[in-house]
């Protein structure tokens, strides 16, 4: 067993209104920052798993995401998995 | 601890002993906690030793200003805080009062200014919740939120994400926890600036038999903690003295609490489960300075001493230290004291609602507090001497020059003008002190629970009670303006103003808590401020027959050595005993009378008017008749409970034209128009917006009024019809002797309900 | 009647609506997430609230719990349920009934009463309203805005099974009336077969005059009429 | 003129109570994912920004994470910029 970092990010799909990107456009542009052309948010989640090695560990994530962590309806998802070290161990 | 020799022996309880790696006590690091020469000669006398540091941060906390009152105790208790309907006064979570029918309410109110004024969103959910716990931890069942805040002026970008944070804070805790808010009050002016403040009340509600208490009772109980884990959060300031403060160590280190509002109702069905149960004894929430004040308060208010292990607790991070345990603010935690031999009946309730409950330590009779790291006692301190032993103080208290000048300003120039006031008119009623708060208690559930028969918006929340015919209704109330010009009528027409919001919903004023929002009580002209202000209350409250059943005190609001204005909130219940009683601030029907209650007179010191049209905060403010006001108030529950009004309106801030748009537009669903003709000798802007404290706008079918005017008569007071109801196209008219003011309802509802929303416009994201 | 409500870690209209069930007369009895059983009963109702805390996506949680699975049967059998509010989204995140809610177009949480125009009075739970008629209740939540795809709106649409929309006074579900940016204003939906709907304002909330409003009755005793009214546990 | 793609994650900081991620936990737990050992919840931003070159698309993207996007007392961020191609350019 080994422990893995994976990144989920889990992004509306393209053509549904992004209310929260464009209030962030917004502010931006009111904070001077003029050449924002298109603001985008998403969800950012780090899931550290134990598994025996890479693929079961990003099978593991793509089912979970399936099931649960994405909307088929509106979300997207997109994973990364690197093998765990000293580092990415969360304090 | 089973494996451990009998915790109640003294004999076998080895003495306690420095931690390795602990800093040595200097001079200093006692400054650092804030405790001074003369504080520290009591915690040697107290314990016969140098304390280790552990017990030095188990003292500073215990004797900050938070949790012993060093500063106010002595004048607090000059309040009243007894009546025949009190349960429980000062000294518990929560007060605690007979409302009939067998029902009694626990209610507190309690601030979050400076982790707000760091953190907005966290900072206000977390003050919601601490405040929640409080009220359930009492047995109650919390039934409305209110919240009172202040802020710098909206223009400026950094106050709107303060109060657009605030207001998401305590919104989304509330709201996912299922109470509805009621009520609550938000001004907005530079003298808040800074320095946020955000306060948050709580009522509950329990049949008066189911009331528990926080005490540690039953000596060989074990002491439990429930719910969250604990963290490094919201350490006392002073951890830091235990090392070099640096970039890394800030990263670390979040002093920011996190609330989850979702183990807190989890939190709250399993206490009340618990305490329903019997399986418990006593059950305290663990708010500032964490198991340090819940465990010795418990320990100290039932004479008994604990003992606890700091290794049995649930923590989140490893390599937590004693200090770190004992001092975290980790949110969403309780301690509870088990019946000795229920503790797998507490653990399978708690299990039930998906939370932990540790052991942690027993009740002991040696009256101390003691805390272990395992075989090590690293801490062991008396714990009556601990909890009641902090030094108190009496100050010295001297006005400030200034702040007289300011009040002695002429403002006779004033009572000059006589032309049209239209223009003053429309910027007053778009002044966010004036402009309707519903972009603000928009972000809050307001009807959750079916019981909200009020909901924010008029002169006062109400709950109806199930099951009876009864409701009872709350308002917090203060103007700080006031209060800084001249903190004794400041202070007096803050409670006048509450009661007053309550008689206008149609129910008897009957406890107050209160939360004393001040700058720092070692200055003089601050300490002069809380002396008057505390004075007042006192004087106020006896008389209005409304003691106060606890409170908050928070000091040092103060930003590069500013104080904001002194802010006394008054957060006050009363009791309707039919809710058939319920009135309105909205006028209702088209032909209706209007009638005035009370004196207008010329007084336009600390007026809205002042500050919105000059940048003014000067003058004295309106004064205050005590008497005068009482009668006001029994005449107003008397004309409601004889059924005689169909609305009742307090003037408050932008006077008597500001009263009246207010019960025109009501929640903007169906608007009125109003003629009134004011006979009044007085200069036209002290007539249309001073704000003359004793006056409520009620309004009555035409054929009652002479009846109203009889009840105004009998019970001393000055009323008189000033006009009429009028449909919304005949537009908003008030005659005067020198002067008329005109206007289209369609504007002025535009302005009233628009001016927040436009301001708070592209705040950006919070 | 006899109304299972399924009360989540997080719920919090369950309450709310056991009162309202006890008002017109039905027999209500709560279910705990963690129940893998319904038992004899006619209707079930999802409350409002925040289940899970609204973590992740709100509803999303909730539809991992074991009662989810007997509430899936109940429905594929035909029994009636009643998602409310996070009930809704439940409904939606489960796959009860189609489409998601995503968050409120003002990017606030909106709490205050909205008008519903009824689309269709045909439903088992809309029969006792008049077509067109114009209700009034509360609505409390953050992300009530209805979405689906166009091909989903349109049978939606086509099959009548659009229950509620967000109205003005007139009945014209203006863009200034919807309270929530949801797809052609829909605030309920009812699924295929006719014995699922969902909707973000709150029936159980106008029951009473004291609470502003009556409207919500309507939903409850429309179920009631096809129940032995009175059979209490 | 240069259109550029920017990432920007920004995450609670360690230590900092993630009531989210400890919910999506359990929750995945309850789905028979026993091995995932613990979930951190960020926010995830796409940017599209012109700007005249890499270096100063990412020094104004940090300057806009610590002005608006990213909590500093609560929150840390990272940020990946590349140039934008057909592929990156959103729909
Ligand atoms: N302004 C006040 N007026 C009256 N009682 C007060 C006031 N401030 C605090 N108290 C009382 O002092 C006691 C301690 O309060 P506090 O430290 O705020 O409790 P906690 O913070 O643990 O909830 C409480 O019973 C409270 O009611
Ligand atoms: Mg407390």
């Amino acid at each position: 067993m080994k422990r893995f970092r994976l990144e989920i990010r889990v992004t509306p799909r393209p053509g549904l209104l992004d209310p929260e990107g464009k209030a962030i456009q917004n502010a931006l542009h009111s904070l001077d920052y003029e050449r924002v052309l298109e603001v985008r948010v998403g969800k950012l989640l780090y899931l550290d798993v134990e598994a025996a090695s890479k693929g079961e560990a990003l099978d593991g994530a793509e089912a979970m995401c399936r099931r649960l962590l994405a909307n088929p309806v509106t979300e997207d998802f997109e994973i990364d998995v690197q093998e765990a070290t000293e580092e990415t161990v969360p304090a | 601890m089973t494996d451990r020799p009998d915790s109640t022996g003294v004999l076998t309880v080895p003495s306690v002993m420095p931690r390795e790696g602990d800093p040595p006590i200097t001079a200093e690091l006692v400054e650092e906690h804030g405790l001074s020469p003369s504080e520290y000669d009591r915690v040697l006398e107290i314990l016969g030793r140098e304390p280790t540091f552990t017990e030095l941060g188990v003292f500073s906390a215990m004797w900050s200003e938070h949790c012993g009152y060093k500063n106010s105790k002595r004048l607090l208790s000059l309040l009243p805080t007894t009546a025949p309907w009190v349960i429980q006064g000062p000294g518990e979570n929560a007060g605690v009062i007979d409302i009939g029918d067998g029902l009694a309410l626990a209610f507190k109110i309690e601030s979050h200014n400076h982790p707000s004024a760091v953190e907005p969103y966290q900072g206000a959910a977390t003050g919601v919740g601490g405040i929640l716990r409080d009220v359930f931890t009492m047995g109650a069942r919390p039934i409305a939120i209110l919240d009172s805040l202040r802020f710098g002026d909206l223009d400026s970008g950094r106050v709107r994400y303060l109060f657009s944070g605030v207001v998401k804070g305590v919104g989304d805790y509330g709201n996912c926890v299922g109470i509805p808010n009621i009520g609550g009050e938000v001004f907005f002016d530079r003298g808040y600036e800074g320095n946020p403040i955000v306060n948050a009340m709580c009522l509950g509600l329990m049949k008066a038999e189911d009331l528990i208490k926080g005490e540690a009772e039953g000596v060989g109980n074990p002491l439990m903690v429930v719910g969250a884990r604990t963290g490094r959060d919201g350490i006392h300031g002073a951890t830091f003295a235990s090392e070099e403060l640096s970039e890394d160590s800030q990263a670390r280190r979040p002093q920011v609490q996190v609330g989850d509002p979702f183990t807190e109702k989890l939190l709250l069905e399993a206490s009340l489960e618990l305490i329903k149960s019997g399986h418990i004894t006593g059950i305290q929430d663990m708010g500032a300075a964490g198991i340090t004040s819940s465990a010795s308060e418990m320990a100290g208010r039932s004479g008994n001493g604990v003992e606890i292990d700091m290794e049995l607790v649930p923590v989140r991070e490893p390599g937590m230290t004693p200090y770190e345990i004992l001092l975290s603010e980790s949110q969403e935690r309780m301690l509870v004291v088990a019946k000795s031999g229920s503790e797998k009946a507490v653990r399978d309730i708690l299990a039930k609602w998906e939370l932990e409950a540790e052991e942690i330590g027993r009740v002991t009779d040696d009256g101390l507090f003691r805390v272990r790291e395992g075989d090590r006692v690293v801490a062991e301190i008396p714990s009556l001497p601990l909890t009641e032993g902090c030094p108190t103080y009496e100050r010295e208290g001297i006005e400030s020059e200034e702040i007289r000048e300011l009040r002695c300003a002429d403002l006779t120039r004033f009572n000059e003008v006589d032309d049209d006031q239209s223009e003053t008119f429309l910027k007053l009623i778009a002044s966010p002190n004036i402009a309707s708060k519903r972009w603000l208690y928009g972000q809050y559930d307001t009807t959750v629970r079916t019981g909200t028969a009020v909901r924010p918006g008029g002169d006062a929340g109400v709950v109806r009670l199930r099951g009876t015919r009864r409701a009872v209704a709350a308002t917090t109330d203060c103007n700080g303006r006031y209060v800084y010009l001249n903190p004794r009528s400041g202070t007096l027409a803050a409670v006048a103003e509450a009661a007053r919001n309550l008689v206008c919903v149609g129910a008897l004023p009957t406890a107050v808590t209160n939360n004393l929002n001040f700058g720092n009580p070692l200055k003089p002209h601050i300490y002069y401020q809380f002396r008057e202000s505390v004075l007042a209350m006192a004087e106020a409250c006896k008389l209005f027959e409304t003691p106060v059943t606890g409170g908050n005190v928070s000091f040092y609001n103060e930003t590069d050595g500013v104080a904001i204005y002194p802010t006394p909130v008054i957060g006050m219940v009363g009791v309707l005993e039919d809710v058939d009683h319920i009135t309105r601030h909205a006028f209702q029907n088209e032909d209706d009378t209007i009638i005035l209650l009370g004196d207008n007179t010329d007084e336009l010191g600390a007026s809205e008017y002042l500050y919105v049209m000059e940048g003014l905060v000067a003058g004295e403010p309106p004064s205050v008749d005590l008497l005068g006001e009482r009668g006001l108030q029994h005449a107003v529950l008397a004309m409601i409970q004889d059924g005689l009004l169909n609305s009742a309106h307090d003037v408050s801030e932008g006077g008597l034209a500001c009263a009246l748009v207010e019960s025109a537009l009501g929640e903007g669903e169906r608007r009125l128009g109003v003629q009134v003709t004011l006979r009044d000798a007085l200069p036209v802007l002290p007539l249309l917006f001073g704000e003359a404290q004793g006056r409520v706008v009620v309004s009555c079918d035409p054929r009652s009024a002479d009846e109203v005017l009889r009840h105004a008569k009998r019970h001393g007071v000055h009323g008189r019809a000033v006009g009429k109801v009028v449909p919304s196209d005949e537009g908003f008219r008030i005659d005067g002797r020198a002067t008329s003011l005109e206007a289209d309802i369609e504007i002025l509802a535009e302005l009233f309900f628009g001016a927040i929303p436009t301001l708070m416009d592209g705040a950006g994201p919070s | 009647m006899r109304v299972a409500i399924v009360t989540f870690p997080g719920s919090n209209c369950d309450y709310d609506l056991y009162k309202c069930i006890q008002l017109i007369g039905g027999a209500p009895e709560f279910r705990w997430h963690r129940d893998v059983e319904l038992g004899e009963v006619d209707v079930v109702m999802l409350p409002g609230g925040f289940s899970y805390g609204d973590y992740l996506r709100a509803g999303a949680i909730a539809t991992m719990s074991p009662i989810m699975d007997a509430v899936k049967d109940f429905a594929k059998a035909g029994g009636p349920i009643v998602g409310v509010c996070n009930g809704f989204q439940i409904l939606c995140e489960s796959g009860l009934l189609p489409g998601a809610l995503l968050r409120n177009r003002s990017l606030l949480f909106a709490s205050r009463d909205v008008l519903l125009r009824v689309e269709n009075t045909s439903s088992i739970f809309t029969q006792e309203y008049e077509a067109g008629q114009i209700l009034r209740m509360p609505i409390a939540h953050a992300e009530g805005n209805y979405h689906a795809d166009e091909e989903t709106l349109h049978r939606l649409e086509g099959e009548g099974r659009v229950l509620f929309r967000y109205t003005d006074a007139e009945g014209k579900a203006v863009d200034s009336a919807n309270p929530n940016g949801s797809a052609r204003s829909i605030a309920g939906i009812l699924n295929e077969a006719g014995n699922v709907m969902g909707m973000m304002p709150h029936p159980e909330r106008a029951v009473e005059p004291i609470l502003g409003s009556e409207d919500g009755l309507g939903l409850f005793t429309a179920l009631l009429s096809r129940f032995s009214p009175l059979e209490t546990a």
